[in-house]
């Protein structure tokens, strides 16, 4: 997609730029969308403290491993090659 | 938008095609990078549910794996159904 | 919004642009959002299979069949005309 | 945004203020379109239930035109709130 | 960020509009947020009728107040200052 | 994106690279308000329930400050943690 002489054109560049774009843009998404559920899915939600306790640290640590595998895991599904890597 | 609208398109130049054509792989990609959070979001959501482990159990991942395939084929019928539907081919019950 | 001489401006190339994007954006979501409500309304969410059985496909095609006329319906009384097109 | 950056705009010359209005009608035609968008779900999501007829029963569209109808008037509603708040202009109860 | 003598360049130019965009993009989507969310907190979503009864009416109309105030406490737990704007 | 790609990047002209982080610092704006806009949305679903007063009552307003902080530090951890994956520091449990 970009050009092989090493000097983007002007149209080349744009493109260049909106995929960098689109790239970080699902980066930020995702660690959003794995925020909020670790968050439902570890954090009491009565709020008595400011604190996270041990066993929440603990289940944030292992929510966030278990998600990073699901991407993983659905990025081959969805015919990004053998290895783990998101489909970018 | 308007169809007469759409068709001042044809009379862009060359060059505005190209970038047209640029802009809609652009929102492809967005398209597809959203789509490929939510499932993950989905599929986690539904199949991850005990977290004393680090690593994904076999039942857990065999989830995942039913949830994204069954999103994916729902996906595909909606929009077949969609696109009759959005060429008017839509018969009433 | 377009000029009218068939050469458009470049502002106006702009708009014409913008509107087709956000018309584009506008069809992605509503694909989307019915996506992801027939698939809550329709699919169940224990994953025995990874087939849609019969029963969840009549389903589906139904679901995306009532959520194009509650569109049509919305669009009406949003004011975009006595017609069934969503509003653009 | 600082306020000293808004006073900026004044200075900029008469074409980026042209651009500067085309982004503001660009947004409120995305937002309006995703406010459509929303409607509907919720709308859908509220009414719908049933899936042994591909078209809408009578008593899903009233509650379908009952329920945009509804929000509607409760946006504009929340809208005045909402400006008068932006203005400094609410009391305390 | 803007340039100081009154004639930005290009670049600042760019990033004025950009930061007007951002701007406009989050109070969009506050009043979004906080519609949706006062409709979930107030109206009876049976729709048995299309008008806003008293009830809902005054608990929309607390219900907006309060957001608000969340608003700019959580503005003021993010640093921005002992005011209560949104931090921009 | 492939790291052969991005590479390219270093081909470009100083004003480009400019350009590039100048969307860097927009992508970081547009994402820090989405956040607060996220987070009120949280807090307030999770510890406002009466409407019986316009203003905030006091254990309101405690539970919108404890729900923030807990919050914050949860964003942090999980970034920490993120950070750690996306550099293969991960081990097994």
């Amino acid at each position: 997609m970009a050009a092989n002489n090493n000097m983007p054109s002007a149209l080349d560049k744009e493109q260049i730029f909106g995929m960098a774009e689109k790239e970080m843009e699902y980066r930020v998404e995702l660690f959003n969308k794995l925020t909020h559920t670790c968050f439902n899915k570890c954090v009491e939600n009565k709020y008595k403290e400011s604190e996270l306790n041990m066993g929440e640290n603990s289940c944030i640590d292992r929510c966030v491993s278990k998600y990073w595998h699901v991407t993983n895991l659905v990025g081959q599904l969805l015919g990004s090659g053998p290895s783990g890597r998101p489909p970018m | 938008m308007d169809k007469s609208m759409l068709g001042d398109l044809d009379n862009l130049p060359e060059e505005d095609k190209l970038k047209m054509a640029a802009m809609i792989d652009q929102l492809q990609i967005r398209d597809s990078l959203r789509m490929y959070n939510a499932l993950v979001e989905r599929c986690f959501n539904d199949c991850v549910d005990t977290f004393k482990h680090k690593s994904l159990q076999k039942q857990e991942e065999s989830c995942v794996r039913r949830c994204a395939e069954k999103f994916l084929k729902h996906s595909m019928r909606v929009g077949m159904r969609f696109a009759e539907l959005n060429q008017g081919a839509a018969t009433q019950d």
